[in-house]
C-alpha cells in the first residue's frame, strides 16, 4: 500500500473506532464493546497462526483470564487493573509452561490438541464448583476502574476497550515487526535452515504463544468485568472457532485481518435476527460463500489482488 | 468477469441483510413492546415457548379490544421475543438488546436461574421488570423489579411430599435427579431437605448435565441405592422422560414423581406411553378444563408444538402487567407500574385467584401464588388426581 | 453393579466405533479433519425420522436409507466445498466447521429446534448374568459392529477399497496405477458420511434427535479417532474400547463431566507422547 | 509401443524443466536417457505418463496425440510409470501394491498369469508378498515398484532410476530382469544416472543437459564416445539415498 492508501486506511480505522460516540446508542456501544473484546480473541489467534500453528485452546485461555480476574477481583479484592494484569500474568505463565511440551506438536495434531486442551479448560471450570461456581458460573464481578474513574457507563467502557485494542496492536505489530517476528519469518519460510543457523526456535515460538494467551487473558478479563457475569460456556472451542472464522473473514495474512473479521461477524447475527428460523442457516451459507470465494478474507481485498 | 459477479453477488448479499434489518426497525410508535426472554431452542424450550404463547395469547386478546388504555392513549401490544438458549451469556445479550434498541420495560421470563440471575443487577440498575418463572431462591432477594410467576419447589415441596407419604406409605427410599446448574442445584437442595423433614430417606442425588441424553452410568449408580421413588425434580420435560425411560429398561419397578415443572406430552413424547404410565407431577392447570382447551386453541396459533402448562403463568402473568400498567396509567414510569401490581391481589387468574406473598423468605412480597394441580400420566394422558394446598 | 458397567462400556463402544470409523477414513483418504462429522449424524437421524415417521416406511429400510441420505449429502459437500481445499489442512478444517454451522442450520430452518417425535420400532429387555440390556441399544450395537466388518471387507477386499487405500497412502503413485482420486474422494465422504448416518439413525430412535446433536457425536469421534491414531482403523476400534470404558467406569464412580475431562486428558497425552495414537509406532 | 516427442517444453512455474525435447523412441526398443541430477529426466518421464502438463510440443503414441489424455487414461492406453523413489504403498502389503498395479484391468485369468511373470522374475518378492512394502528392503521394493507397473500390463515402460540406492549385487538382478521384460516385446524408456548400466541395456542413448537433450545416438555409440564418457560416465557421483516413503496412514 502507498502513503497515500495507508493514510485513508488509517483514517477510515478511527472513522469507524469512534462511530460509536457519534451514534450515542446504548446497544451500539454494546456491540461495539463486544466487536473490541471478541476482537482481541481473534488477534490472539492471528498470533498463533503466525507461527503456523493453530491453536484451538484460544478460548480457553480468554476462559482463564476471565476467571483469574473476577476471582482476583471479587474474591482478593483486588482493583481491577491489578486483577487484569494479573490474570494476564497468569494465562501467559500456563501458555509458556504448556508452550514448552505442546509447541513441538505440529500441524493438525497441533490443532487436535488444542482442541482437546481447549474442551478440558471449560470442563475444569464445570466440574470444579469450588472456586469456580460451575456451569453457574461467576455472578457479581466487580465493574471496571481505574482508580476514582469508574468504567461502568458503557460510554466509558468502549473508550476503555479501545485504547487496549490500540496499545495491544502495537504490542502484537512490535513483536511481529522485531527479532522475534523476523525468526518468525524465516522459521515459516525454512524451519530446518533457521535451526541448522542455531535460532532456538522453540523458544520464540513459546513466546508468541504466551502473547497469545496474554492477548486472549485481556479479552477474557475485559469481557468479566464489562458482563459481571461469566460462565463456562462462553469460552469453549465454538468461541474459538468464532475467533478463527473472523480470521478468515478478515483476512488471515494481514494483523488488521481479525479485526475487520470482528467488526463484521459480532453484528451480523443482530442483521439475520430478523427471521430468527433461518438466522443460523444464512450465517453459515455467508461463511461458505466468504470461504469458498474470496479465500484471503476481506481485508484481502483491501489489500489488493496480487495473487493470480 | 466470474469473480466479479461473485463478488457482486455477496455485496448484494450483506446489503440485503443490512436493508433488511434497518426496515425492520423502522416502524414503532404507539406500539408498547413487551419482551419476552427465554429458552426457545433445545430442551427447555417447552418453557421458554410457553413464556413466549402466554404472552402472545394475552396480548392478542387486549389488541383485539382496542389496545393498552393508559391514560388518553391506546397502545398496540408487541411481543419481543428472544431466545437466551438456557446460557447465561445469551440472556445477558438479548437484555441489552431489549433494553437498547427495542426499547423494552417490562419482560417476562427468564426460567434459567443462571441467566436470571446474570441479567439481574442490569435490570435492577436499569429498572426493567422481569417476571420470571426462576426457581432459585436467590432471584427475589434484594430485588425491587421482580415478579416470580408461580408457586416453586421451595412453597410446594412440603404439600408435594405429604401427598406422597399419604398416598403412597411404602415409599421409604428417594433417589433425587437435577440439572447440573443453579436451577437444580437449588431445586434438589430443597427437594433434599423436604424429604428429610417429612422422614424419607434421600439415597442418592445425582446430577446430569443439559445437553446429556445417555443416563445409564447415572442410573446404574442411582438404582444401586434402591429407590422406592424417584424424583425428577426441575429436569426438563423431554430430559426427564429419556431418564425415565432408561430407568426403566434397566429394571426399576418404583414410582416417578416430577414436582417441578411437568409437561405430560413431552415426558410421553420421550419416555413412551408405556414407560410414562402412572409418573405423577404438578401442573398450572387441568388437562380436561375448558380453560385448557380455550387457551390450547390460541396457543396453537403462535406455535406448533403441544402446549404446556407454564402457559398459563405465563398468561396470567401478562393480563396481570397489563391491568397494572393501565391500573397505573403509565407504560414508562416503572416505579408506579410495579406499586399497581402489588395492589392489584388478589387478581382473577384463569383457574383461580392469584395471591402473593413471599416477604418472610425473600424479603419482597413478589412471590405469586398459583393454583396448582397434582396431576398423573395416565394412558398417556393427564389427569388430575388432587390440588396442592400452598398454604 | 459391575456387570452393568461392562454392558454400557461394549454396547458404548460399538457405537464409539461406528461414529470413529467414518471421521478416520474420510481423514485417511483426504486429509481432511472433518469437524462437520457429527452433522452428518444428524442428518441421518432427522433422515430417519423423515422416512420412518412422515413417510411411513419400515424401520428395516429407514435405516439404510437414512444413511444413504447422508452418504449422498456428503458426496455433494466433497464436490462443493472440501475438493477446493484438498492439501490444505487447516483450511479444510475451517470450511468444515463453516459447513458444520450451515447443515445445522439448514436442519433448524427445516424441523425447527425441538427434536422431532421419533417412533421405537425395538422394545423391551433381555437380562444376562444379572445385567439388563434394553434390546434396542442390543440392536444398534450389533448393527454397528456388521458395519464396522462390512467397511473392512470393502477396504480389504474391493477394487474401490483398494484404491482408496493407495489414494491415502500416495495420492500420486495412486493416479500411476490408474486410479482417478477425483473419484475416490467423493466415494470415501459417501462411505464415510453414510457411516456417520447409520450411526445418527442407529440411535435416534434410542436418544431421540436435534439439531446439535452432532456436537457430541463429533467430541466421541474425535476422541476415539485421535486415541487410535488418525486414520488408522484398528487403532479406532481399540480405542473405542477404551472411550466406552473409561466414560461409563468414571460416569458410575463419579460423574459425566469427569469422564469427559479424563478423555480429553488422555487425548491430550496421547497427542503428546505417541502422536500417531495408541497403536502407531512412535 | 511407439513414442514420439516433438519439441515438447515443460515449466514448474518460471523454471523451465525441460526445453525443445524431440525424439523417437521404437516399437519395442530400449531407450535410455542420461545426465546428471535435474538434467530432466525425471521431468520428461513424469510429462510422458500425463503428471505435469506441457508447455509446448506434443507427445504422441502409436500415432495418437496424449495431450487430451489424463494419467489414468495413459494407463489404459499402455504406458506404465514407475516413478522416483519407488513410492510404493507403505502400509499394503507387497501383494496388495501388486493389485494396485492391476487396478486397470479386470481381475481374471491373464492378471493372475501376470502376477506369476512377476514371482518368477523377482524370486524374492514372492517369498516376502505378504510383507508391508514400507518393511521391505530398499532392492525389494524397487522389485515390488518394477512390478507393480509390469502389473498393468504395459506396452511402453517408463522406469526412473530403478539402480538408485541400490547394492551392485542387486543392480546386477535388476538389470536382468529389465532385460527380460524389455525381451517380451515391451518398449522401455530407461532415465538412469547410473548412464553405463542403462546404455548397456539400451538400444539408443539420449544425453540430457539442462532440459535440453544435448545428445542422441545408438547406446553402443555413446557407450564409446569420450564425450560422453567424460561427461557421464567417468564421475559416478555417489547417488543420495532413496528418499523415505511417506509415512501415510490408513493401515489395514
Amino acid at each position: 500500500m502507498g502513503r497515500a492508501a495507508t493514510a485513508v486506511a488509517a483514517l477510515a480505522a478511527a472513522a469507524i473506532a469512534l462511530a460509536p460516540f457519534l451514534a450515542g446508542d446504548g446497544f451500539v456501544y454494546h456491540v461495539a464493546i463486544l466487536v473490541a473484546i471478541e476482537g482481541l480473541l481473534a488477534v490472539s489467534l492471528h498470533l498463533t497462526l503466525r507461527i503456523g500453528q493453530l491453536s484451538l485452546a484460544q478460548g480457553g485461555f480468554m476462559g482463564i483470564g476471565a476467571y483469574a480476574s473476577a476471582l482476583l477481583a471479587r474474591d482478593a479484592g483486588l482493583p481491577f487493573p491489578l486483577a487484569l494484569v494479573g490474570a494476564v500474568v497468569i494465562a501467559a505463565a500456563i501458555a509458556a509452561a504448556l508452550g514448552t511440551v505442546i509447541l513441538r506438536v505440529r500441524g493438525v495434531q497441533f490443532a487436535l490438541l488444542t482442541f482437546g486442551l481447549g474442551e478440558a479448560i471449560v470442563l475444569i471450570f464445570v466440574e470444579f464448583v469450588v472456586p469456580f461456581g460451575g456451569n453457574n458460573g461467576l455472578m457479581g464481578i466487580p465493574p471496571a476502574s481505574l482508580g476514582p474513574l469508574s468504567l461502568q457507563a458503557r460510554p466509558a467502557f468502549y473508550g476503555f476497550a479501545l485504547a487496549v485494542v490500540f496499545l495491544v496492536l502495537l504490542a502484537v505489530r512490535g513483536l511481529l515487526a522485531g527479532t522475534p517476528g523476523m525468526v518468525l519469518r524465516s522459521l515459516a519460510d525454512n524451519e530446518p535452515l533457521s535451526r541448522s543457523l542455531g535460532t532456538d526456535e522453540l523458544a520464540w515460538r513459546r513466546l508468541v504463544f504466551a502473547a497469545s494467551a496474554a492477548v486472549a487473558a485481556i479479552s477474557g478479563s475485559l469481557y468479566a468485568h464489562y458482563l459481571g457475569y461469566i460462565s463456562p460456556e462462553a469460552f469453549n472451542v465454538g468461541a474459538t472457532v468464532k475467533a478463527l472464522i473472523m480470521n478468515v473473514v478478515g483476512g488471515v495474512g494481514l494483523l488488521a485481518g481479525p479485526l475487520i473479521g470482528a467488526l463484521i461477524l459480532v453484528p451480523l447475527p443482530e442483521l439475520f435476527r430478523a427471521s430468527v428460523r433461518y438466522q443460523q442457516l444464512l450465517y453459515g451459507l455467508s461463511l461458505l460463500a466468504l470461504m469458498l470465494f474470496l479465500p484471503r478474507g476481506l481485508g484481502g481485498l483491501l489489500a489488493g489482488r496480487s495473487r493470480p | 468477469m466470474l469473480r466479479l459477479i461473485r463478488h457482486a453477488a455477496l455485496a448484494a448479499t450483506i446489503l440485503s441483510a443490512i436493508a433488511g434489518a434497518a426496515g425492520a426497525r423502522a416502524q414503532a410508535q404507539e406500539t408498547l413492546k413487551i419482551g419476552v426472554l427465554g429458552t426457545l431452542t433445545g430442551p427447555g424450550a417447552t418453557w421458554g415457548l410457553a413464556i413466549d404463547g402466554g404472552a402472545r395469547i394475552a396480548a392478542d386478546e387486549v389488541n383485539a379490544k382496542g389496545g393498552l388504555k393508559v391514560g388518553d392513549k391506546a397502545y398496540k401490544v408487541e411481543i419481543v421475543a428472544y431466545d437466551d438458549q438456557y446460557k447465561a451469556a445469551s440472556a445477558v445479550t438479548a437484555l441489552n438488546r431489549l433494553a437498547g434498541p427495542d426499547g423494552v420495560r417490562f419482560v417476562l421470563g427468564p426460567i434459567g436461574s443462571a441467566s436470571l440471575l446474570a441479567i439481574k443487577p442490569i435490570t435492577e440498575r436499569d429498572k426493567i421488570v422481569l417476571f420470571t418463572a426462576s426457581w432459585s431462591a436467590a432471584v427475589l432477594k434484594d430485588s425491587n423489579y421482580i415478579f416470580r410467576v408461580g408457586p416453586t419447589t421451595q412453597e410446594f415441596a412440603p404439600a408435594t411430599i405429604a401427598w406422597l407419604k399419604r398416598t403412597h406409605p411404602a415409599v421409604k427410599r428417594i433417589a433425587t435427579v437435577s440439572a447440573n446448574d443453579e436451577t437444580g442445584w437449588n431445586s434438589q437442595r430443597i427437594q433434599k431437605e423436604a424429604y428429610g423433614k417429612a422422614g424419607l430417606e434421600v439415597v442418592a442425588a445425582e446430577h446430569f448435565e443439559r445437553q446429556q441424553t445417555d443416563f445409564r452410568a447415572l442410573l446404574t449408580k442411582l438404582l444401586a441405592a434402591k429407590p422406592d421413588s424417584i424424583e425428577l425434580d426441575t429436569t426438563p420435560p423431554p430430559t426427564a422422560g429419556l431418564i425415565i425411560r432408561q430407568a426403566r429398561e434397566q429394571g426399576y419397578k418404583g414410582l416417578f414423581t416430577k414436582f417441578g415443572g411437568f409437561d405430560v406430552a413431552e415426558i410421553v413424547r420421550t419416555a413412551g406411553a408405556d414407560y410414562a404410565e402412572g409418573v405423577v407431577g404438578i401442573s398450572q392447570g387441568d388437562p380436561a378444563s375448558p380453560e385448557w382447551a380455550r387457551l390450547r386453541e390460541a396457543y396453537a396459533k403462535h406455535h406448533k408444538n403441544e402446549m404446556g402448562d407454564f402457559v398459563f403463568l405465563f398468561y396470567d402473568a401478562a393480563r396481570l402487567l397489563f391491568a397494572g400498567i393501565e391500573r397505573a396509567g403509565t407504560a414508562t414510569d416503572v416505579d408506579k407500574v410495579v406499586k399497581a401490581i402489588e395492589q392489584s391481589a388478589p387478581f382473577p387468574g384463569t383457574v383461580g385467584p392469584l395471591t402473593w406473598g413471599g416477604k418472610e423468605a425473600y424479603g419482597v412480597d413478589h412471590q405469586i401464588y398459583t393454583p396448582l394441580y397434582l396431576v398423573a400420566i395416565q394412558e398417556g394422558a393427564g389427569r388430575v388426581i388432587g390440588k396442592v394446598d400452598l398454604q | 453393579m459391575f456387570q452393568q458397567f461392562l454392558v454400557i462400556m461394549a454396547l458404548s463402544a460399538a457405537i464409539y466405533m461406528l461414529l470413529a470409523l467414518g471421521f478416520t477414513l474420510i481423514f485417511g483418504v483426504m486429509r481432511v479433519v472433518n469437524f462437520a462429522h457429527g452433522e452428518f449424524v444428524m442428518l441421518g437421524a432427522y433422515a430417519l425420522y423423515v422416512v420412518q415417521d412422515v413417510l411411513g416406511v419400515g424401520y428395516a429400510a429407514a435405516l439404510p436409507l437414512a444413511a444413504l441420505v447422508a452418504g449422498l449429502v456428503g458426496v455433494v459437500c466433497e464436490r462443493l466445498v472440501f475438493r477446493r481445499f484438498v492439501g490444505d489442512e487447516i483450511g479444510s478444517m475451517i470450511v468444515a466447521l463453516a459447513l458444520a454451522v450451515t447443515l445445522k442450520g439448514a436442519v433448524t430452518a427445516v424441523f425447527g429446534t425441538d427434536g422431532p417425535s421419533i417412533a421405537r420400532p425395538i422394545s423391551g429387555v433381555v437380562t444376562l448374568g444379572g445385567a439388563v440390556i434394553p434390546k434396542d441399544q442390543l440392536f444398534a450395537a450389533a448393527v454397528a459392529l456388521v458395519l464396522v466388518a462390512l467397511t473392512h471387507r470393502l477396504l480389504v477386499a474391493t477394487r474401490l477399497g483398494l484404491a482408496m487405500r493407495a489414494v491415502a497412502q500416495d495420492a500420486e503413485a495412486a493416479r500411476l496405477q490408474g486410479m482417478r482420486p477425483w473419484t475416490t474422494y467423493p466415494a470415501a465422504f459417501a462411505v464415510g458420511c453414510a457411516l456417520a448416518g447409520f450411526a445418527g439413525a442407529l440411535t435416534a430412535p434410542i436418544y431421540g434427535a436435534a439439531p446439535d446433536m452432532g456436537d457430541a457425536a463429533l467430541m466421541k469421534a474425535f476422541v476415539v479417532v485421535v486415541l487410535g491414531g488418525l486414520g488408522s482403523i484398528p487403532g479406532a476400534l481399540i480405542a473405542a474400547l477404551l472411550l466406552g470404558a473409561l466414560d461409563a467406569g468414571i460416569s458410575i464412580l463419579f460423574d459425566p463431566t469427569l469422564a469427559a475431562l479424563a478423555s480429553f486428558g488422555a487425548v491430550i497425552a496421547v497427542l503428546l507422547f505417541r502422536p500417531s495414537g495408541i497403536l502407531g509406532r512412535a | 509401443m511407439r513414442l514420439e516427442l516433438d519439441s515438447v517444453g515443460l515449466r514448474y512455474g518460471p523454471v523451465t524443466a525441460l526445453s525443445d525435447v524431440t525424439l523417437t523412441v521404437a516399437t519395442g526398443t530400449t531407450a535410455a536417457v542420461i545426465g546428471a541430477n535435474g538434467a530432466g529426466k525425471s521431468s520428461l518421464l513424469r510429462a510422458i505418463a500425463g503428471l505435469e502438463p506441457l508447455a509446448a510440443g506434443r507427445i504422441v503414441a502409436d500415432g495418437a496425440d496424449l495431450a487430451r489424455l489424463d494419467t489414468e487414461a495413459r494407463i489404459r492406453l499402455g504406458i506404465a510409470l514407475s516413478p522416483e523413489g519407488r513410492r510404493l504403498f507403505p502400509e499394503m502389503s507387497a501383494a496388495d501394491n501388486l493389485r494396485a498395479g492391476a487396478f486397470t484391468r479386470r481381475a481374471g485369468p491373464a492378471v493372475r498369469r501376470d502376477l506369476d511373470r512377476v514371482y518368477t522374475l523377482f524370486p524374492r518378492l514372492a517369498e516376502r508378498r505378504a510383507s508391508l512394502a514400507r518393511n521391505l528392503s530398499g532392492g525389494e521394493q524397487q522389485m515390488c515398484a518394477i512390478g507393480r507397473a509390469v502389473m498393468s500390463e504395459p506396452q511402453l515402460l517408463l522406469l526412473d532410476e530403478p539402480s538408485l540406492g541400490l547394492a551392485p549385487k542387486v543392480v546386477g538382478d535388476m538389470a536382468r530382469a529389465i532385460a527380460t521384460i524389455a525381451a517380451s516385446g515391451v518398449t522401455v524408456l530407461l532415465a538412469e544416472q547410473n548412464s553405463r548400466l542403462a546404455l548397456s541395456l539400451a538400444q539408443t542413448g539420449h544425453v540430457f543437459e539442462a532440459g535440453r537433450l544435448a545428445r542422441s545416438g545408438p547406446a553402443a555409440a555413446l557407450l564409446n564416445d569420450g564425450d560422453v564418457l567424460r561427461a557421464y560416465l567417468g564421475e559416478e557421483v555417489a547417488s543420495p539415498p532413496a528418499g523415505p516413503i511417506p509415512a501415510v496412514p490408513l493401515p489395514l
